[in-house]
């Protein structure tokens, strides 16, 4: 809807988005000149990158090149670290989030997040999934239990957790414990979901799953995912960027990174003669 | 297919962002309150006891006579007491935590063990004065002693040492004693290097407040026979002694309005000696302090 | 074994001439309310002989009988005689022992500084006023002149020597009133009289003379005329019925056995009603210190 | 690369060499050691029966124990005595709950603020000195109470007598709250950083993480820190002693004289009674009931705790 | 050294032990009959599973399966969880570690082990590392120095921190703390080294130099690793087994396992058709 306000403004990104086709559909994340210090240690550094509606952007990369870092950055969940320090623009559907105006909470409403490591909350099943729904007011009993069987149906863990919804989730295995917390993002039927190597801990039939999921969410969402399975981002997303050391070497679509890199750099990691 | 309505969602959020405005701004009143007591507590002692307090203050022993009083006896008394109240108490109660949280099974003697630490810490001060009276002064012979006194000051504070303890040990993750574990470490070895320093801010912070309350505390040294007056200073744990809150106490009960402000000016001997001990314990806590 | 027996003529505080050197332990314990005098005692006493350790507890009439039966200590300070449960205690346990008194300590009775109609009252009237009679009380029930309000009562806790004296000689041994305010600290009572314009109560005379101008002090009238309670009026015995003695008890034993509690005793017998005056009490007659005095000289014989 | 077999060493072998010459086990020593100073503990809480039973057995030799819980009188020092523990009983609960209802919400809110709101340094700043406030001498706090509380409180309500549970228990609330909050705060802190980071990225705002997630989890420690609080307010003694009068009486009134079992402990045994006459001997029943009191609620605290408690 | 004696005994899992050179390699574990429960459930069923020295075995499996729970019966790292009941037998160099007369620190120090997320301690990284060595008796600085700098180098993390080595570990990303935690475990040079998807949470330079690691280790040491990643397993395993339900369906070499699988349902999974 904000197409045209969207399009007035030249992308910074522009430079490194070589991407024919997304100049078509509506961006949803803007990030201009952003930089990003937890003290003294520069981890972000000049990034320039737009993320499209119904898209799945995958963001890969060496460990501590800074992944993380700008993931929780599009949530503004940087902000739990003290000492963390940001200058540039982060636009989400063309408001700066990192305006200290912009209420966290209506973003992380329409952002989901799923984390690196299972972070259930120790409660039951139950109450995780629906945590979401009641603290945004839901309260319909009947409502409430088809969120729970809808988002666990759709985080492929509803037939192994069906029995036992009102234990606690500490007693699931890890792969488990990841795949709930992702039927407790999707519960509240985010617009954006952000995932942080949510694969990680799963098994590859769990993994599949969740990554046909997401193929299946991006009809109506948009999806940013961090992953460090190359495989991976070359199976499910559309958009890759390429981190190092804190900078975006190169953000293009899928198949050109990872078939006809750019630069350098970014061949070498994805060949793996890079580190 | 969709179950949230957005807009609904969306109109909801002011009043909850309020509310949380709200009863931020309520936790910060609540933490103001018990700032502001503090400061009008110190206030009134301050004005109070200001004029009385001097080098001779601290040079004195007690007097009749409001201006020659000192604090000398209570003051090197209470220091003392310390000195058997906090090794004791922190051995005793950091060993009782460790046997409970790492070492105990489950079964009744545990759970025995347990709920008579939770109720000893309900137990008024005066009967562990019975108590340290019974065991330590008679039984033990150990007379009105520094030790006396120290032991059954011990006792009273260690509860809450413990349970603190045992709080500070159980939020060590698990995953950190499976680690030591994992390197073939001994389950003692685990408690003493993995486990204790994660544990180190909890366990202190309950120490302060056992040790603040083993300082200020009367009631249970009255009834040992701690006496009142004393007139020269112990040499060993053995002799008797006499505290700053029971110097304080004594000179508040006096007719003499001069007495009054002799008394606020013990009061911030005793809060200056406070102060300075929670410092210490302060500045080691924030070393180790991690959040995982 | 007396040590200071040559010296017995030595009056006032200069004892430094009179021995050597003494050594070891005074242990005393006992009533809060004589315990102002035991400290300025004891802190004269140390100046003489500071090698001798006194110590002065304050662990209640109650408490320092029990630590004196037990045989902690050598001096018991009450601010009331030794009772029969414990004197049958202490010859159970074959713990012989001698009474001193110290000094006077006058009950006073006050009012709130703003009651300007109450100025004496008879021992009668006390006890009309005291006395529980199951309904509430007003100050024209003492006096029909006075005004129909309710009268506020505050008292010394029940367990006080100043109760318990109280309880002798005015309430006689009957309950009471049942909405009197008790509380155990005297400095307590003070600040409940002054604040509350319809309050009567009582407590030492220390923490009147202390605070003579927040209080009215009320004459009692023991059919001779009202009497105020003064120094001169507690000392010379005028002001009656309540003033009482203080006392310390000594065990026998100790002085015989131990110079310096011996040595002690002696200067507690000749200081202690200069050294009470001071601290706000009022001492006793000469003659009553020196029957003292003698007492002491027998036993160290 | 070649870990195992260094030219120079092999750290295998040095664990060997060492495992053999150690020469105490302290596997072995360690349990026994520190089931001991557990036993500590246990060997105290006897002690303290042992003390108080002997003379409670004297006590009820002369009053009968019915008479003890049921009479509504407490009147040792009348010459018809009458010992009905029933207004003790009263006079400690109006403090305790009056303390209780000041403490609990100040306490967990000064956690909250501290943990979840207020930033690293102010913390570290507010946390000591609320500490302090924890040490002060509660002779200081009963004077504090009668001197400054009492006639702000008169201010505002004339009718309040001089000495009532009002003030005594409002500031024995003061004295326990910083024990709330901070243990509170400690249990607070020590739950794990991403089960907050899984609310906040539903988009639950401080306030709803902290109620609906922190709290449950750290409950157990919160409750601990309240149980332990609240013993304290039970057997405080100087504050009630010297704000509250000592004047037992059963009303729920909290604007008159009370006293509470503690203060009368204190009255009799810094006061005047002889030792060994009954009401010397009543102290230990006092101290007796206390002493079952407190168990009494310490184990529904446990009961409640464990009940609520939440893994992690 | 032990060769011969345990060739004496008939290995019971023999009857799933297809391969045919692994007769010639010495067994360092030799699992028969294991089953456990946690409380009631029953979580591994009649294991029988022969681990050969010099080798990498790889366990696979979906999420739930079992995976975790067999690998910490192997250092005996489950007896941490209360109510855990085990049957049968689990011998290490011929000796039945499941007997309670079998010291576990004993074990433990031969045999090492990486978990599934990184749990560094609270410490420095040079604490972190020289943990194991100092609690086994090792006080020498300059020997602990010289096995800092060989573990760090070993899990390829030394130039990354080799400048900050008396900083706090939890100032390392996720993916940096895993490899700290194999350094730690390298530190005290044990004789087996276990791994629960010791690189779920690593980037692929990092995973790459793991795995390259690994296959240098084995010339040394033995190493059991659990993954859920397959083509890992098929990289860098010498035999696999796949574990479902709490059971083993198949245990073989690797390249058969993957190119000739006996079981259906190991097809199955190999396959991504099974879920
Ligand atoms: N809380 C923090 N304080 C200080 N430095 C941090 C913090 N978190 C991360 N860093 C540093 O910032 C850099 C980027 O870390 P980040 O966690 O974003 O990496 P990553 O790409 O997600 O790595 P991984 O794949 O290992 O998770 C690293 O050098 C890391 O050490
Ligand atoms: N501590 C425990 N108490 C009870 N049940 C448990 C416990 N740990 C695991 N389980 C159960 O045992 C089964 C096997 O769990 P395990 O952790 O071994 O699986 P896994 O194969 O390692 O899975 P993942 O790949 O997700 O880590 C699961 O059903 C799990 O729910
Ligand atoms: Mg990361
Ligand atoms: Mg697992
Ligand atoms: O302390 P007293 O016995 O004099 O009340």
């Amino acid at each position: 809807m904000n197409m045209t306000l969207t399009r007035e403004k030249e992308s910074p990104a522009i430079e490194i988005d070589n991407v024919g086709s997304a100049a078509l559909t509506e961006k949803v994340y803007e990030t201009s000149n952003l930089n990003l210090w937890y003290g003294e240690n520069h981890a972000l550094k000049n990034i320039n990158l737009d993320m499209h509606q119904n898209e799945v952007t995958a963001i890969i990369g060496p460990s501590g090149c800074g992944k993380s870092t700008y993931i929780k950055t599009l949530n503004r969940m940087i902000e739990l670290v003290p000492d963390v320090k940001t200058t540039g623009q982060i636009k989400y559907r063309n408001r700066n989030i990192l305006d200290q105006s912009y209420k966290v909470e209506d973003l992380r409403t329409q952002v989901g997040m799923v984390f690196q490591k299972p972070n259930p909350f120790p409660k039951s099943i139950y109450e995780n999934v629906v945590y979401g729904p009641k603290i945004h007011g839901i309260k319909n009993k009947k409502i409430l239990d088809e969120i729970v069987e809808k988002s666990l149906k759709g985080a492929a863990i509803w037939d192994e957790v069906k029995d036992r919804l009102h234990e606690n989730a500490y007693g699931l295995s890890g792969g488990q414990q990841q795949r709930l917390c992702i039927a407790r993002c999707l519960a509240i039927e985010p617009d954006v979901i952000l995932m942080d190597e949510p694969t990680s801990a799963l098994d590859p039939i769990s993994t599949l799953k969740i990554e046909e999921l997401v193929q299946e969410l991006k009809k109506d969402f948009s999806i940013i995912i961090v992953t460090h399975n190359m495989q991976q981002a070359a199976r499910i997303s559309d958009r890759t960027a390429f981190f190092l050391n804190g900078e975006v070497i190169e953000y293009s679509d899928t198949n050109t990174i990872f078939s006809n890199p750019n630069d350098k750099r970014t061949e070498d990691y994805i060949t793996g003669r890079f580190g | 297919m969709k179950l949230i309505n957005k807009s609904h969602v969306a109109k909801k959020m002011p009043a909850r962002l309020a509310v949380n405005t709200i009863c931020k701004g309520l936790f910060f009143l609540a933490t103001l309150v018990g700032l502001l007591v503090l400061a009008i507590l110190f206030y009134r002692i301050f004005t109070q006891g200001i004029g009385s307090l001097n080098g001779d203050f601290l040079q004195n022993f007690a007097s009749r006579k409001p201006e020659e009083a000192g604090i000398k006896a209570a003051l090197i008394g209470s220091i003392w007491l310390m000195v058997v109240v906090a090794p004791v108490s922190l051995l005793l109660g950091v060993g009782t935590a460790i046997y409970l949280e790492e070492y105990a099974r489950k079964n009744w003697i545990t759970t025995f063990i347990k709920v008579n630490i939770s109720n000893l810490a309900g137990v008024p001060s005066i009967v562990f004065g019975l108590l340290g009276l019974t065991v330590f002064v008679r039984a033990l012979a150990l007379d009105r002693s520094i030790l006396a006194a120290g032991l059954t000051m011990s006792l009273l504070v260690l509860p809450v040492i413990i349970v603190s303890a045992q709080e500070a040990i159980r939020a060590v993750p698990r995953d950190l004693r499976e680690a030591s574990f994992g390197m073939g470490a001994t389950k003692w070895q685990t408690i003493l290097k993995v486990v204790l320093p994660a544990a180190i801010p909890g366990i202190l912070t309950g120490g302060i407040l056992a040790l603040s309350r083993a300082i200020g505390e009367t009631a249970p040294l009255v009834v040992v026979g701690i006496p009142m007056f004393i007139a020269f200073l112990p040499q060993t744990v053995m002799d008797t002694f006499t505290v700053l809150p029971m110097q304080i106490y004594n000179w508040t009960s006096r007719p003499q309005e001069e007495f009054q402000q002799v008394a606020a000016a013990g009061i911030i001997v005793l809060l200056i000696l406070l102060i300075f001990m929670n410092s210490i314990a302060v500045i080691i806590r924030n070393k180790f302090q991690k959040r995982y | 074994a007396g040590c200071g027996s040559n010296d017995t003529s030595n009056s006032g505080k200069g004892n430094e001439a009179a021995s050597d050197q003494l050594k070891g332990e005074v242990i005393t314990d006992g009533s809060s309310t004589v315990f102002p005098i035991m400290e300025a005692v004891a802190e004269e006493y140390m100046a003489t002989q500071p090698d001798v350790k006194v110590s002065v507890g304050a662990s209640g009439t109650g408490g320092g009988f029990k630590k004196f039966i037990a045989g902690d200590t050598d001096l018991a300070n009450a601010s009331r005689p030794v009772k029969e449960e414990e004197s049958a205690l202490l010859d159970e346990k074959g713990v012989e022992y001698t009474e001193l008194k110290l000094a006077f300590d006058g009950i006073s009775i006050v009012a709130n500084k703003d009651n300007d109609f109450i100025d004496s009252l008879t021992v009668e009237e006390l006890q009309k006023l005291w006395i529980d009679n199951g309904k509430v009380k007003k100050w024209s029930d003492i006096r029909p002149e006075w005004p129909n309000e309710e009268i506020k009562f505050y008292s010394p806790g029940t367990d006080s020597g100043t109760y318990d004296y109280f309880n002798e000689v005015i309430l006689e041994e009957k309950p009471m009133v049942e909405n009197a305010t008790l509380s155990e600290d005297d400095n307590v009572l003070v600040q409940g009289v002054e604040g509350d314009k319809n309050a009567i109560g009582f407590f030492g005379y220390a923490y009147y003379s202390e605070n003579k101008d927040k209080l009215k002090i009320i004459s009692i009238d023991n059919g001779k005329g009202a009497v105020e309670p003064t120094h001169e009026t507690i000392k010379s015995g005028e002001y009656a019925p309540l003033s009482r003695p203080l006392y310390t008890y000594v065990a026998n034993k100790s002085v015989a056995e131990k110079e310096q509690v011996a040595d002690y005793t002696q200067f507690v017998i000749e200081n202690a009603g200069e050294l009470a005056e001071e601290v706000g009490y009022i001492s006793l007659p000469e003659e009553e210190y020196q029957k003292d005095l003698d007492k002491l000289k027998e036993l160290e014989k | 690369m070649e870990l195992r077999k260094t030219e120079t060493y092999s750290v295998q072998q040095m664990i060997l060499e060492k495992k053999s010459k150690k020469k105490i086990n302290m596997e072995k020593v360690m349990p026994k050691l520190l089931f001991f100073t557990a036993a500590i503990s246990v060997f105290t809480t006897i002690g303290i029966i042992l003390t108080l039973i002997f003379e409670t057995f004297i006590f009820f030799d002369r009053v009968s124990i019915v008479e003890f819980f049921t009479e509504a009188k407490w009147l040792p020092f009348a010459s018809a005595p009458s010992y009905g523990i029933m207004p003790l009983i009263v006079g400690t609960l109006k403090v305790t709950v009056i303390a209780a209802v000041v403490a609990v919400p100040v306490g967990l809110a000064t956690a909250i603020f501290l943990s979840e709101y207020a930033s690293e340094k102010t913390r570290r700043i507010i946390k000591p000195i609320l500490e302090v406030l924890a040490g002060i001498p509660t002779i200081v706090y009963g004077f504090f109470a009668l001197t400054f509380v009492t006639p702000v409180l008169r201010d505002l309500f004339p009718s309040l007598d001089m000495f009532n549970a009002l003030s005594p228990g409002i500031v024995v609330g003061i004295m326990i709250m910083p024990m709330i909050a901070s243990l509170s705060e400690d249990a607070l802190v020590s739950v794990p950083k991403s089960i907050r980071e899984g609310a906040y990225a539903l988009g639950a705002t401080k306030l709803e993480t902290t109620i609906k997630v922190v709290l449950p989890a750290a409950i157990s420690g919160i409750v601990a820190s309240i149980v332990l609080a609240l013993s304290r307010a039970i057997g405080e003694t100087m504050i009630v002693s010297v704000a509250g009068g000592s004047t037992p009486n059963m009303s729920m009134d909290v604007t008159s004289s009370i006293q509470t079992m503690t203060a009368y402990i204190v009255q009799v045994s810094s006061g005047d009674a002889g030792y060994g006459t009954t009401i010397y001997y009543s102290i230990y029943a006092v101290g007796m009931t206390l002493f079952v009191f407190t168990l009494i609620m310490n184990l529904l605290a446990q009961f409640i705790s464990r009940k609520f408690r939440e893994e992690y």
